[in-house]
């Protein structure tokens, strides 16, 4: 017989172990069922995990990497902030939307203005609609007690239809003969969100996403708030004690990562996106929830997480481009890996014990 | 005018995918377990199902698999919540995640098929819907009236004490998952049986969603999931309804309107409840924590 | 030997949505069995508009495709971005209206097939109301709807037109609750331009009748499915891609109809009575033919004022920035 | 008997015997072992070795559904109840067949009024006072006719009137023949009404003896296996008044719990005043309205006569007001926090430990380093998780980290809760230090032996009604009980 003993304290080994066994463990399992479905199962375990970093075509996907995981580790980093505070917020998809759209009416109403000013005041006016949204949750919950879990996640699909309302009405482009989507922010040089420098796919928003993980780095290992934060989560009455209003921590919180939220959809739709278009909200909202766990609502975990899952985005398109490999057969491999790394998860917690009999 | 009889027949169809899979999560979350892997278990019902009934001719037998392939893949986030103590909001989405892939996967050579017809059942109304509102009364009386919906409580509401009193949490808990992956299941391969009729990937598009928001919407109550499906069915019907009937409406308001008419009515009913100092009935104590001891 | 040319598809849904990607992946594979060994395609499907398509179609042209489609509208600023910096690769953007010097544009004309399916209509119908179950409101979309009206109208003066915008290309249950809704409204005949077949199917159950859309959606034959209007790429892809392989390729725009074979008529089945269906094939033949333009005068908008003259047509600009119904439908277009 | 835990020998060689028909404590410091005891006996812990016999069967259960079929019946020591069921649910649960509903709910009203504890078995645990929930601790036990009745800490304190009931049922349910196993750090409890006693020291039986042959002072003796120290209440003198509640008057803020109603009183320097009552009679309202977790009319609540009734924790703590909550564990500390984390709950400010907003680690470990040293509190070191200390530990750290701030006032909620006798002591010996060192005190607790020990006044809390201040000189135990049963004991008569 075998039983868990929790440790005392997370052990430093097993929680940099933990992860490549999960990542070996889903090569090997993975490999089994690329080899089922009749695919050479070492080639699509390089193509997804090896080719994006240093495959032929690496020079342009590395850059990438940064470019899918950036809006993911931004926004998982607001997201962590509430998780840690017990306060749920499931819409961040619906933030990102309305930032994106908010970001891109300051740019879209003084066009074609050129100045300095806009790209700053697009990123405050994204965060600004993100943090309303965000608000929105947050203000049902402390005036009426409404759950902030429901009212988030149907924001979503209403800042979708608010999407699709803009895209096809009032921000349409109006040299786009009656097609759906704004003028594109990219070709509007004060308003594009640029890369930086060559090469690097860094943008504003990976430099958010950067100045985000330090920042909660920061909150949650120095500032008080953090320890605020982090003791609301766990054991509300002694926040209260300690001086705590939860009305004030979950509009901090919900505001807080509404903004992120916000932000990570216009750095989007002023960069990457390019447009407002009816298809804005690309999940990034929602595979944040996973990464901001998967990084066990840690900074750097985040971090790795957000890069992780990139990877596995962008091998996965590898895969299918080079090797045919169905794109829900990648789905079906990230869902392993995600399954490998909760599983194992389990040792940095516990140790395996054989049980004595007498 | 828009007869109110003919809106609700069709909200009666509308609300059974997510009423299923909603009064299924409702005796998870009861356990004290949140599995938010809802979606994918709908999927894979709707493709199995599909499967199924193509492959048998009999609809009937289609939701039997359905129900089965639901509590199979539900069995996966069992493994990792209840052995492997993992998180359960991550591994719920990682269950969507999958559980999407997977019918993808499977279901490539089933496309383009028709699915088997459904024989009509009482009133004209599909068996399966009456077998949904049949679901409410016997789950209302699982929870409240008979000894095992009582233990299932108890484990959702304090899984300590329910363990010093002998309760095997962990198969308590098992066996929810499992209901509830079985209900997810029929609800999605009622999406594929009997409202597309053909298996397309993706094609429970959110039902899943819904669902979980309407389990809390219900603050944990049968009759409150089949409120809230309903409303929320009813919304989504009428909305299309008032488009049909050429009323002047904006599109993009009457498209929101399910999602505005839920939070509302959410805030409504938690506003009489904050201010009527009426407590109680909110939800499980022990919902979405991980149980383990040590003996 | 000679390298196979490398041609590249990027779509915008699953190769199994039995719609729109379906079509293209049909076209693909047609473009295979017409050049066999002389091309090698490969397609990324699933592909979110935005930032990921840039990203897949550079992908698609770093592993040295030198032709590559990219098969949906929201796919054209990276279509156009990715061209400026592979001037060496040739690009077909399907539905957009941006060009340059290695980028192409193709779209079908859809109006056209839909006119045909308006007269089935108008023919069929006996409650004279006809459903119209509408995606986004985009020009390709207004001009289905109103050439399915002025067709069903001619031949029906009593008919009616009920619209409901799904806002969604492909959500099987809310096309469900959409098609039962205007059924409930007491429409008969059900006029799709969104992908899935759960229209059809309510259709089945109420004893109504519809169409197939971009697919034949044969599942659904004879009835309630009793023509389609089908997106037939084949003949363009192979056309092009015989243009690259010879040298002859040049970025041009087409829009094509059913005289070039482009939009298909599915097959008229036996529930349509043979009068009916000898009409609707006269119009395609004469449509084919170039002999009628659907959109011809007298044509009022429908706020009333004068659109065309007698005998006058739409002009193809017009016609791309629809964003009008014609007199008679009363549903309005959300702004 | 053995039991192991890792790094723990919980349970060593024990032996011992309970007889029919008699009260038979089992005393011990905190993390004797007397929990894994009885656990094991419950089946629910599983023995590493020996044997048990129940009536001279061999009695091993695998789980405490077993051990409930062949007659054993627990109370746990912290309550096994389910907040949102009802009564009857409750006690359902705890039994192995159930008569149907109605059945059972006439059972249980008909059962608690005979053993004089009535219950309304429709109502939610939630909306239970602490002794009306041990209450259905209770019944669930008696409904099954236990041949073994397992009692461990019954954790409310009981007004005397009520405890009295309570050892009246368990001696009548000893005389037909049951036979009782009680767990207690409360000694005079012990040794008024058990007939043997079993101590455990470190996991071993060191002794057993008959308790009412013995003081208190001997039987915490033999438990910590050296001499007790004798409490000092000397060198104290009331100085100015400190604090000062006017005419304090509070809502009840959620569905649950007691409104305050016009709470008036006023603390001296070097004071000890003790506040008394039965559980869920505005204590914890009190202190809330104390601490800063629900404010009040500024003027409610004064401080050297500054108002601080809208101030906020922080504020007061500033202005030197300190508290310290009943709840260890989730209250006055974070379970999973360590040691050093769980200063920074209340000690940020006046021990500097944050400064701008910005943590001092360093300060913030020096500071729970400190706590340990000063506080005898007997753990690893500060990097410790306050769930892994034993409560008795626990408690000497959280009274520590207030008293080391050298408060002006000090509120305490039952600072001894379910603490074994020498922490009790410590505990209470440091309120005496601090009041003689010139600061108020204010003690709330339901062991009222502990207040009349430390107290200089005493009032009453009575369904958030605080009665007028007698000095403590004099009173009797009788007198007390008067003061705190009021309209509550007639309820209880009442019903
Ligand atoms: N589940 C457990 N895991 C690990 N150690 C345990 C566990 N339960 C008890 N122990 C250890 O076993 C020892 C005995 O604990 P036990 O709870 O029996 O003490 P106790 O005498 O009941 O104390 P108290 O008076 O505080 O209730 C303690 O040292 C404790 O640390
Ligand atoms: N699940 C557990 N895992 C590890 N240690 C445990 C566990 N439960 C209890 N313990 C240990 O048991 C000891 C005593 O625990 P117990 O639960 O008896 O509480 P306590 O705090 O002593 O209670 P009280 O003071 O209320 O009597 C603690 O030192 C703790 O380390
Ligand atoms: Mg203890
Ligand atoms: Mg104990």
């Amino acid at each position: 017989m075998m039983r868990l003993v929790p440790r005392t304290e997370t052990s430093l080994p097993w929680q940099i172990a933990t992860p490549i066994l999960a990542v070996l463990a889903t090569m090997i399992t993975g490999g089994a069922l690329f080899a089922i479905m009749g695919y050479d199962p070492v080639a699509a375990i390089r193509t997804i995990f090896w080719d994006p970093l240093f495959g032929p075509a690496a020079g342009y996907s590395r850059p990438q990497l940064l470019v899918k995981a950036a809006p993911l580790i931004l926004i998982a980093s607001g997201l962590a902030i509430g998780f840690r505070a017990g306060i749920w917020n499931i819409g961040a998809e619906g933030q990102y939307i309305i930032g994106g759209i908010t970001g891109a009416a300051v740019a879209l109403a003084v066009y074609p203005a050129e100045g300095m000013w806009i790209f700053p005041a697009m990123v405050f006016a994204g965060a600004l609609g993100g943090w309303a949204w965000g608000m929105i949750p947050a203000m049902l919950r402390n005036w009426f007690g409404a759950s902030e879990i429901l009212v988030s996640l149907m924001l979503v699909y209403v800042a979708q239809k608010v999407a699709a309302w803009m895209a096809f009405g009032p921000m349409r482009n109006p040299e786009g003969f009656g097609m759906p989507g704004s003028r594109n922010l990219t070709q509007y040089p004060s308003a594009a969100n640029p890369e930086l420098i060559d090469g690097t796919g860094a943008h504003w928003g990976v430099v958010a996403a950067a100045i985000a993980v330090l920042a909660t780095w920061f909150l949650f290992s120095r500032h008080i708030r953090g320890f605020h934060i982090r003791t609301a989560g766990l054991a509300p009455r002694a926040a209260r004690f300690a001086g705590v209003k939860p009305e004030a921590l979950v509009a901090f919180c919900l505001g807080l990562s509404g903004a992120l939220a916000g932000m990570a959809g216009l750095f989007e739709v002023a960069g990457p996106a390019g447009q407002i278009t009816d298809s804005l909200g690309s999940g990034y909202g929602f595979t944040a929830i996973i990464v901001a766990f998967l990084g066990r609502l840690h900074p750097l975990g985040i971090l790795l997480a957000g890069l992780l899952l990139a990877l596995t985005y962008i091998g996965g398109e590898l895969a299918q481009l080079t090797l045919q490999l169905p794109a829900a057969t990648v789905q079906v491999f990230q869902g392993m890996l995600l399954f490998f790394l909760l599983g194992f998860d389990l040792l940095t917690r516990f140790r395996v014990e054989r049980r004595v009999l007498a | 005018m828009i007869d109110p009889i003919s809106v609700f027949l069709l909200l009666l169809a509308a609300a059974t995918p997510i009423l299923f899979a909603a009064l299924g999560e409702l005796v998870v979350e009861r356990a004290g377990v949140l599995n938010l892997g809802v979606e994918g278990m709908m999927i894979t019902g709707a493709l199995a199902g599909f499967a199924a009934a193509h492959a048998t001719g009999n609809p009937f037998i289609g939701f039997a698999v359905a129900a089965l392939a639901g509590a199979s893949v539900a069995m996966l986030f069992a493994i990792l919540t209840q052995f492997l103590l993992a998180n359960q909001v991550a591994s719920g989405l990682a269950l969507t995640l999958f559980g999407l892939g997977l019918a993808a996967l499977f279901g490539k050579p089933l496309e383009g098929i028709k699915a088997p017809p459904m024989p009509i059942g009482p009133l004209r109304i599909n068996w399966i819907v009456w077998l949904g509102l049949l679901m409410v009364p016997l789950i209302w009386w699982f929870l409240n009236r008979s000894r095992a919906g009582l233990i299932l409580r108890g484990v959702g509401e304090n899984h300590d004490a329910a363990d010093a009193l002998g309760y095997n949490v962990r198969r308590v808990r098992i066996a929810a998952i499992a209901f509830g992956g079985a209900m997810a299941g029929i609800g999605g391969a009622f999406i594929s049986i009997s409202i597309v009729l053909q298996w397309t990937e993706g094609m429970t598009a959110g039902a899943g969603w819904i669902a979980l928001a309407i389990v809390v919407f219900s603050n944990w109550t049968a009759l409150g999931v089949l409120a809230g499906a309903w409303l929320f069915g009813g919304v989504t019907v009428l909305q299309l309804r008032l488009q049909a009937a050429g009323v002047s409406v904006p599109v993009q308001l009457l498209s929101m309107a399910p999602y505005l008419a839920t939070i509302i009515v959410l805030v409504l009913i938690s506003a009489r409840q904050k201010f009527s100092h009426r407590a109680g009935g909110a939800a499980p104590g022990s919902l979405g924590q991980n149980f383990h001891v040590l003996r | 030997q000679e390298e196979p040319l490398k041609v590249g598809f990027i779509y915008v849904g699953p190769v199994g949505d039995g719609g729109w990607t379906y079509q293209h992946d049909q076209g693909r594979q047609a473009v295979e069995a017409e050049f066999g060994d002389r091309v090698e395609t490969t397609f990324i499907e699933s592909v979110p508009e935005g930032a990921d398509a840039e990203r897949a179609i550079t992908q698609l042209a770093l592993a040295g495709n030198k032709l590559i489609f990219t098969t949906s509208f929201g796919f054209m600023d990276a279509t156009i971005n990715v061209a400026q910096k592979f001037p060496d690769v040739k690009f077909e953007h399907a539905t957009g209206y941006k060009r340059a010097d290695n980028v192409a544009t193709y779209d079908a004309r859809f109006y056209e097939g839909r006119a045909v399916m308006g007269t089935i209509a108008g023919r069929m119908t006996e409650s004279n109301k006809i459903g119209y179950i509408g995606s986004f409101p985009i020009p390709e979309v207004i001009q289905g709807i109103n050439s399915s009206y002025i067709h069903a109208k001619k031949v029906n003066p009593d008919v009616e037109m009920k619209v409901v915008w799904a806002y969604s290309w492909f959500d099987p249950a809310k096309e469900a609750d959409a098609a039962s809704a205007l059924i409930a409204e007491g429409v008969d005949v059900i006029l799709q331009h969104t992908d899935s077949t759960a229209p059809l199917a309510k259709a089945q159950e109420a004893g109504a009748i519809g169409f197939g859309q971009a697919s034949d959606m044969a599942a659904f034959k004879p009835s309630p499915r009793v023509s389609a209007i089908i997106d037939n790429w084949a003949p363009y892809y192979i056309e092009r891609v015989g243009a690259v392989l010879d040298g002859t390729w040049e970025s041009k725009a087409t829009w094509a109809g059913i005289g070039d074979g482009e939009v298909e008529i599915g097959e008229i089945t036996e529930a349509v009575p043979a009068e009916v269906k000898a009409e609707a094939e006269a119009l395609k033949e004469k449509i084919a033919s170039g002999e009628y333009h659907p959109f011809t005068g007298p044509l009022n908008k429908a706020d009333g004022s004068a659109w065309l003259a007698e005998g006058q047509t739409a002009t193809d600009e017009e016609l791309a920035g629809m964003n009008f119904f014609v007199e008679g439908i009363t549903a309005t277009i959300p702004q | 008997m053995g039991k192991s835990y890792p790094g723990v020998r919980a349970n060593d060689d024990v032996s011992f015997a309970v007889l029919q028909g008699e009260i038979h404590a089992l005393l011990g410091e905190n993390g004797a072992g007397k929990s894994t005891l009885v656990k094991m006996i419950y089946g629910l812990v599983r023995p590493d070795q020996g044997q048990m016999a129940l009536n001279g069967q061999p009695h091993h259960p695998t789980d405490p559904r077993e051990a409930r079929a062949s007659g054993v019946a627990m109370v746990f020591q912290h309550f096994s109840l389910f907040d949102a069921l009802t009564v009857a649910e409750n006690i359902a649960l705890g039994m192995e067949h159930p008569p149907p509903r109605r059945e059972l709910a006439a059972r249980i009203t008909t059962v608690s009024h005979e053993f004089g504890l009535p219950l309304n078995p429709s109502r939610r645990i939630a909306t239970l006072s602490a002794g009306e929930r041990q209450r259905v601790e209770i019944i669930r036990c008696l409904l099954q006719n236990p041949r073994l009745l397992i009692m461990d800490e019954p954790t409310s304190v009981l007004t005397p009137q009520e405890a009295e009931l309570l050892f009246a049922t368990l001696r009548k349910l000893a005389d037909q023949g049951t036979a009782i196993l009680y767990i207690s750090h409360k000694l005079e409890e012990i040794r008024a009404h058990c007939d043997r006693a079993t101590i455990l020291r470190g996991g071993k039986v060191v002794d057993s003896c008959n308790p009412r042959a013995h003081s208190a002072r001997e039987l915490a003796a033999m438990m910590v296996g050296g001499e007790m120290r004798l409490i000092d209440r000397t060198g104290r003198q009331a100085g100015d008044v400190l604090l000062q509640v006017n005419d304090l008057s509070l809502p009840v803020p959620t569905g649950e719990g007691t409104a305050l109603k016009n709470v008036s009183l006023s603390l001296r320097a070097g004071e000890i005043l003790g506040i008394g009552g039965v559980a869920g009679n505005g204590q914890e309202e009190l202190l809330a309205a104390l601490s800063g977790e629900m404010r009040s009319a500024a003027a409610a609540v004064t401080l050297d006569g500054k108002p601080l009734g809208a101030a906020s924790p922080e504020q007061r703590r500033k202005a030197g007001l300190l508290t310290a909550p009943e709840d260890r564990l989730g209250h006055a500390a974070v379970p999973d926090f360590s040691l050093t984390e769980n200063t920074l709950l209340t000690a940020g400010t006046r021990k500097e430990l944050v400064r701008n907003g910005l943590i001092d680690h360093k300060a913030a470990k020096s500071y729970a380093e400190q706590v340990i040293k000063d506080f005898d509190v007997r753990t690893p070191g500060p990097g410790t998780a306050a769930r892994a200390l034993s409560g008795g530990n626990l408690q000497k750290f959280v009274i520590g980290r207030e008293v080391l701030q050298t408060p002006r006032v000090l509120v305490v909620n039952q600072p001894t809760w379910g603490v074994d006798a020498g922490a009790a002591a410590a505990v209470r010996q440091a309120l005496l230090d601090l009041a003689r060192a010139g600061a108020g005190v204010i003690v709330i607790s339901q062991d009222l032996d502990e207040l009349l020990e430390l107290s200089d006044r005493f009032c009453a809390l009575n369904e958030g009604r605080l009665s007028a201040p007698r000095p403590t000189e004099g009173l009797t135990l009788d007198e007390i009980g008067l003061m705190l049963g009021g309209a509550h004991g007639m309820e209880v008569a009442s019903i």
